[in-house]
């Protein structure tokens, strides 16, 4: 295994996973050895204020619920993009920028006409 | 089967009526941060939005008329102190008021002016901490609180060096009070009430014109001027939906009428007015207090003539109500001419004023549930009672 | 490992502990209580996380509404009939290890409402208790001291042996009955797991005061 | 401007926060257990028995006349009266307490019970650092952990004990100056008595 | 406004309806008004409506339990004693039949004067319990009126949702009433009080502890 040149990357990712887990594993191994686990109907049970929870939570919600959580993912998967060229961003020429101002401006046209048709504001 | 009360069920609405979806019924039970105590509301919602919403007392019911029925008239009074803990002056006073006029006992001079100065003492504490519990059921965790119990711990000390405890003073007497003003309690509380403008321009400038608050509150929780005195609602509350019924001026009882305040009225009658009223009800509360502090007589704090053991008034009724900071609070006793009271009734503001509950938040948010209900200020030793 | 040997390092700055003592510091010094509060004794638990007493000092003033976040009970006020089966249920409901601290008389033995058709007589009878404050409401000072005192029992809980804390034991339950509603009381009216009262109260037993039955 | 008020609001907290460092009105945290708030006199929490002079027993003012237990509202007190007797605070025989028990987990420190007694033997105590966690023992205060001496009252609530003390010493004085009276009239009596058989001698001589 | 005047404007403006004036002796002078249930809501109405009254503010609504008492009265008869006519006196105990009582307290917001009281009784203590609720008159009534259904059993006709307010909804009895009876949860009691003293005597024989 010459240096190839993805050693310190994978070096990095599994020290970066290690220091993730590590506590965590230690938690856990102290949980398995010292505090035995003991769970109960009672425990378990789902908390409202003390009472016991009637009917159930899965009920169909409004639309309105929907759409909100379908834009904000998009906007959300944008940022993710953004990523990769903001690191990049000092060695890139100027086309890559306009291409990425393209997409952006794309997504908040989106959002304009989405706003516009007041899909983020209900009764 | 400790079910909620059967009233309401989910009721599944036939998916596309309207592309509305199902109700979800969830109880803001006993044990919720921003309940005020153990008080619970059955909230059928659509969405966030409120469809109905039924509240549930009894989970503070420490049977105090029961006990009093067992009890001296003395005995019952450390009782009172229990009723809305965070003011047992103004309870003890309209007990005290109650059995004064059962018996018909009179009270000297200077026992007059010492109920009126703790009673304005304790409206204040009262409406401090309530707006600081109000902004921290807005979200504002802490800060405005922090400033609230600041000066709620000046004003308890000021009790307990005049009662001996800070929360439950036990203080008033049939005819008077327990013990006269230690030397320099005058000077202390008249250095904390030179204190507190201060302190109430510090909270308003850090409340009032905050743009949050405003649209938090403003036109959340409309309560019409019918409505509300047909609910019997009273206070602050009534007062912010513009009813002019304030019980010092309209029943004069202690000697009220000797001092010039005035009382603050809202349009209306949403949560920003009962905030404002409030606020504004402080101030009055604190020029009453400069000029009671100011021209307290000297002389006998207590009726001589009334005996503290075997205290046995005429059979008879008599029924006092007074202007608690929380509303209108009422005594009303039945004797029967033994030591111990044959009906011990407490008329509790909180319970009236949460009949319009419902109706206030209907068509709201649950957030708003929350904001709606701290400014209706209740507590539960008195709803419970 | 001595203590003057462990004072010697620490003043070269090496501080020698053992693992059940860092683990009982971490346990006692963060300390969540539940937002649970139920009457007059709630509100000097609120003055007591307020600026002047101020119980961050201890770890404590991070109240969380919710019994799956918590591991301290503060039952501070008059725990009513009505009101017992949430309590134990939200007793229930909490993580171990976890705490309970029975605030005011009320909590502890019904206080001046004991003569209350509605008013359990403590709650020790449905959950274990671990510190009792007396006092009506017991001032927030006390409410403080009986943080600390708990501190100290936490200090002391060993990790292994025979007398380890409730939560490290295999078989030591860490729930009990919820009661129900019945037609006159609660049925049971208490938990005879938890509550082992003396049948002898000693006042009628006659003992004479200097202590000499 | 739109955000202006909650800029107002920063700008009140800023003080506040630098403030702290400044005045001393703005920091009001009481370091408890290291630092202690200043007494209070009049403060209260739970009742404890006074006693004159050294021996706890003896010098017990209460007389057992259960004024205070059926007063007391949450009904925490429990007495059992002594057959024997014994001087009380003002020297005259009376009962004594075999058994005085508080409740301390019921007690509401309510002070009827000092309202009431005639015999100033109950006052209310400031200790309030009573949180244990065995609640049979620690909480139900039996005679000799509620008795506390009269020094230890004039400590803690010092103008209310100086008036109790005033009021006790001229009592004092007033049994004593009946004693003396009942004492010198016995006296003359005793004289009086033996002048007339010392007459008769003289007269039989 | 005596309430001799207001009782005469009712009887004016509300035809059939029985009115009696209960004199109150204690000082406060407050008199009472006992309205009979049939016309309770009639006259609610009009005390609420009527301009020189507009009492719009039900303040106050209280129950009052009062069992029925032995009244023993010495009564002369004749009666055959051994065969002889004589007159004999005889102590014969009557329990009378108790009744519980509503008690309102209205004021008026708008004229802001004072409490004008309105009493209303059951038949008796057992099952004719019914009275006619007020709530839809005043709407303040509800939650009161909900806690004496609760507490003392009457039960209120025409009550929008009358449910148990403050006791859990299993509860059978009515806990204010005079005669109600604490299930004996007896437990210890370290500074126990007359009849309290008494259980615990009795468990403590039962325990063979002494």
């Amino acid at each position: 295994m010459t240096n190839s040149p993805y050693l310190p990357v994978i070096v990095l990712l599994l020290a970066a996973v290690a220091f993730a887990v590590g506590p965590l594993a230690l938690a856990w191994v102290w949980a398995w050895k010292f505090s035995p686990r003991k769970p109960g109907p009672s425990k378990n049970a789902i908390y409202e204020c003390g009472l016991e929870s009637k009917g159930d939570a899965w009920v169909q919600f409004h639309p309105g619920y929907y759409l909100y959580a379908i834009i904000f993912l998009v906007f959300d998967v944008e940022a993710v993009f953004l990523l990769p060229f903001a690191v990049a961003f000092t060695g890139l020429t100027l086309g890559a920028g306009i291409a990425m101002l393209v997409f952006l401006l794309l997504l908040v046209e989106g959002l304009v006409w989405a706003w516009q048709k007041n899909v983020l504001i209900w009764s | 089967m400790s079910t909620a009360t059967e009233a309401i069920r989910i009721i599944p609405k036939s998916p596309g009526a309207n592309d509305e979806g199902q109700w979800l019924e969830v109880s803001m039970g006993p044990q919720h941060p921003s309940t005020h105590g153990v008080f619970r509301m059955d909230v059928v919602l659509d969405g966030e939005r409120i469809v109905k919403l039924k509240p549930v007392f009894g989970y503070l019911h420490r049977n105090h008329e029961k006990i009093a029925e067992n009890e001296s008239y003395l005995g019952s009074m450390p009782y009172t102190d229990r009723l809305d803990y965070f003011c047992s002056l103004t309870n003890n006073w309209a007990y005290a008021l109650a059995v004064e006029k059962l018996a018909g006992i009179q009270v000297p001079e200077r026992a007059e002016y010492i109920r009126i100065i703790t009673a304005e003492l304790t409206r204040f504490q009262n409406h401090a901490c309530l707006i600081g519990f109000l902004t921290q059921d807005m979200g504002a965790s802490g800060t405005p609180l922090m400033y609230a119990f600041r000066e709620r711990e000046k004003i308890l000390d000021l009790f307990e060096s005049l009662t001996g405890a800070r929360m439950m003073c036990n203080y008033m007497r049939f005819g008077g009070c327990r013990v006269d003003l230690p030397a320099g309690w005058i000077e202390q509380a008249r250095a904390a009430v030179a204190s507190f403008p201060r302190f109430l321009d510090e909270f308003e400038q850090l409340l009032a014109s905050n743009e949050i608050l405003m649209a938090r509150t403003q036109g959340v929780g409309v309560l019409s001027k019918e409505f509300a005195v047909n609910a019997g609602v009273s206070g602050p509350v009534l007062r912010a939906s513009g009813v002019n019924y304030d019980v010092r001026k309209a029943d004069k009882y202690g000697i009220y009428d000797r001092f010039a305040f005035k009382i603050p009225l809202g349009e209306h009658g949403d949560t920003y007015d009962r905030y404002m009223v409030r606020l504004l009800e402080m101030r009055e509360s604190l020029k009453i207090l400069e000029l009671a502090l100011r021209d307290i007589p000297a002389g006998p704090i207590v009726d001589p003539k009334t005996k503290i053991r075997g205290f046995r008034p005429k059979p008879g009724e008599a029924y006092a109500h007074i202007e608690a900071p929380k509303g209108d609070l009422g005594f009303y006793l039945i004797s029967d001419g033994s030591s111990n009271p044959y009906r011990y009734r407490v008329r509790p503001p909180s319970l009236v004023n949460l009949t319009v509950l419902e109706e206030l938040c209907i068509g709201h948010n649950v957030a708003d549930v929350v904001v709606i209900l701290g400014s209706i200020d209740i507590v539960m030793g008195e709803v419970d009672r | 490992m001595d203590e003057n040997l462990k004072s010697e390092l620490r003043k070269q700055g090496i501080v020698a502990t053992t693992l059940q003592e860092l683990y009982n510091w971490g346990r006692k010094n963060s300390l969540w209580p539940l937002n649970f509060g139920l009457a007059c004794c709630a509100i000097e638990m609120i003055a007591a996380s307020m600026a002047r007493y101020d119980m961050a000092r201890f770890g404590a003033e991070v109240f969380r509404p919710s019994p799956r976040q918590a591991d301290l009970m503060i039952v501070a006020g008059t725990v009513t009939k009505k009101m017992a089966p949430q309590v134990v249920r939200l007793y229930n409901q909490m993580a171990e290890p976890k705490y309970v601290i029975s605030m005011g008389a009320c909590a502890i033995s019904g206080g001046p409402f004991k003569q209350g058709y509605n008013v359990l007589k403590g709650i020790d009878r449905y959950i274990p208790v671990d510190v009792y404050i007396p006092g009506c409401p017991p001032r927030p000072e006390a409410l403080i001291d009986a943080l600390m005192t708990l501190q100290k029992m936490i200090d002391r809980q060993p990790l292994t042996g025979p007398d380890r804390p409730r939560h490290l034991q295999a078989d030591a339950p860490s729930e009990f009955i919820v009661p129900e509603f019945g037609a006159h009381d609660l049925d049971p009216s208490q938990n005879p797991e938890v509550w082992q009262a003396p049948l002898v109260n000693i006042s009628l037993a006659g003992t004479d005061d200097a202590g000499n039955d | 401007m739109f955000g202006e008020g909650i800029l107002k609001g920063l700008a009140e907290t800023a003080r506040n926060f630098f403030g702290s460092y400044v005045s001393k009105d703005r920091l009001t945290t009481v370091q408890f257990p290291e630092q202690r708030l200043p007494q209070i006199e009049a403060a209260r929490n739970f009742p404890f028995l006074v006693y004159d002079g050294e021996d706890w027993q003896q010098g017990m003012r209460c007389v057992s006349c259960f004024i205070c237990e059926k007063e007391c509202p949450p009904k925490c007190i429990f007495i059992e009266k002594s057959t024997d007797k014994k001087p009380d605070a003002v020297g005259k025989p009376q009962f004594y307490p075999k058994v005085f028990n508080i409740d301390v987990s019921v007690c509401m420190s309510c002070q009827i019970c000092v309202e009431v007694c005639p015999f100033d033997a109950i006052k209310m105590d400031v200790a309030f650092e009573h949180s244990t966690n065995n609640r049979f023992a620690g909480l139900l205060w039996d005679k000799k952990e509620l008795a506390k001496p009269n020094e230890y009252y004039r400590q803690i609530h010092p103008i209310e004990a100086a008036a109790v003390d005033a009021a006790l010493a001229e009592e004092r004085a007033k049994v004593a100056a009946k004693a003396k009276a009942a004492a010198d009239a016995k006296a003359a009596a005793i004289a009086a008595a033996a002048a007339s058989t010392s007459v008769e001698v003289a007269t039989e001589k | 406004m005596t309430l001799e005047t207001i009782e005469s404007e009712i009887e004016a403006n509300v035809p059939g309806c029985v009115l009696e004036i209960v004199s109150n002796p204690s000082p406060s002078g407050q008199h009472s008004l006992r309205i009979d249930p049939a016309h309770a809501v009639a006259i609610a109405t009009f005390l609420r409506d009527a301009e020189p009254l507009r009492l719009d503010y039900c303040s106050n609504v209280t129950g009052v339990d009062w069992p029925g008492k032995e009244i023993s009265e010495k009564v002369k008869i004749k009666k055959l004693v051994d065969g002889v006519e004589q007159e004999v006196e005889e102590v014969r105990k009557t329990q009378t039949l108790g009744h519980l009582e509503v008690v309102y307290h209205l004021y008026s917001m708008e004229k802001k004067h004072g409490p004008v009281i309105l009493r209303m009784s059951t038949e008796d203590r057992a099952d004719r319990v019914h009275l006619p609720s007020l709530t839809p008159v005043w709407r303040s009534a509800e939650f009161q009126e909900r806690e004496i259904f609760d507490l003392y059993g009457v039960i209120f006709d025409g009550h929008p949702d009358l449910r148990r307010i403050l006791m859990w909804d299993g509860f059978q009895d009515h806990p204010m009433r005079r005669d109600y009876v604490e299930p004996d949860d007896f437990e210890y009691e370290p500074t126990p009080h007359d009849e309290v003293l008494e259980r615990a005597r009795q468990h403590r024989t039962i325990m063979g502890v002494q």
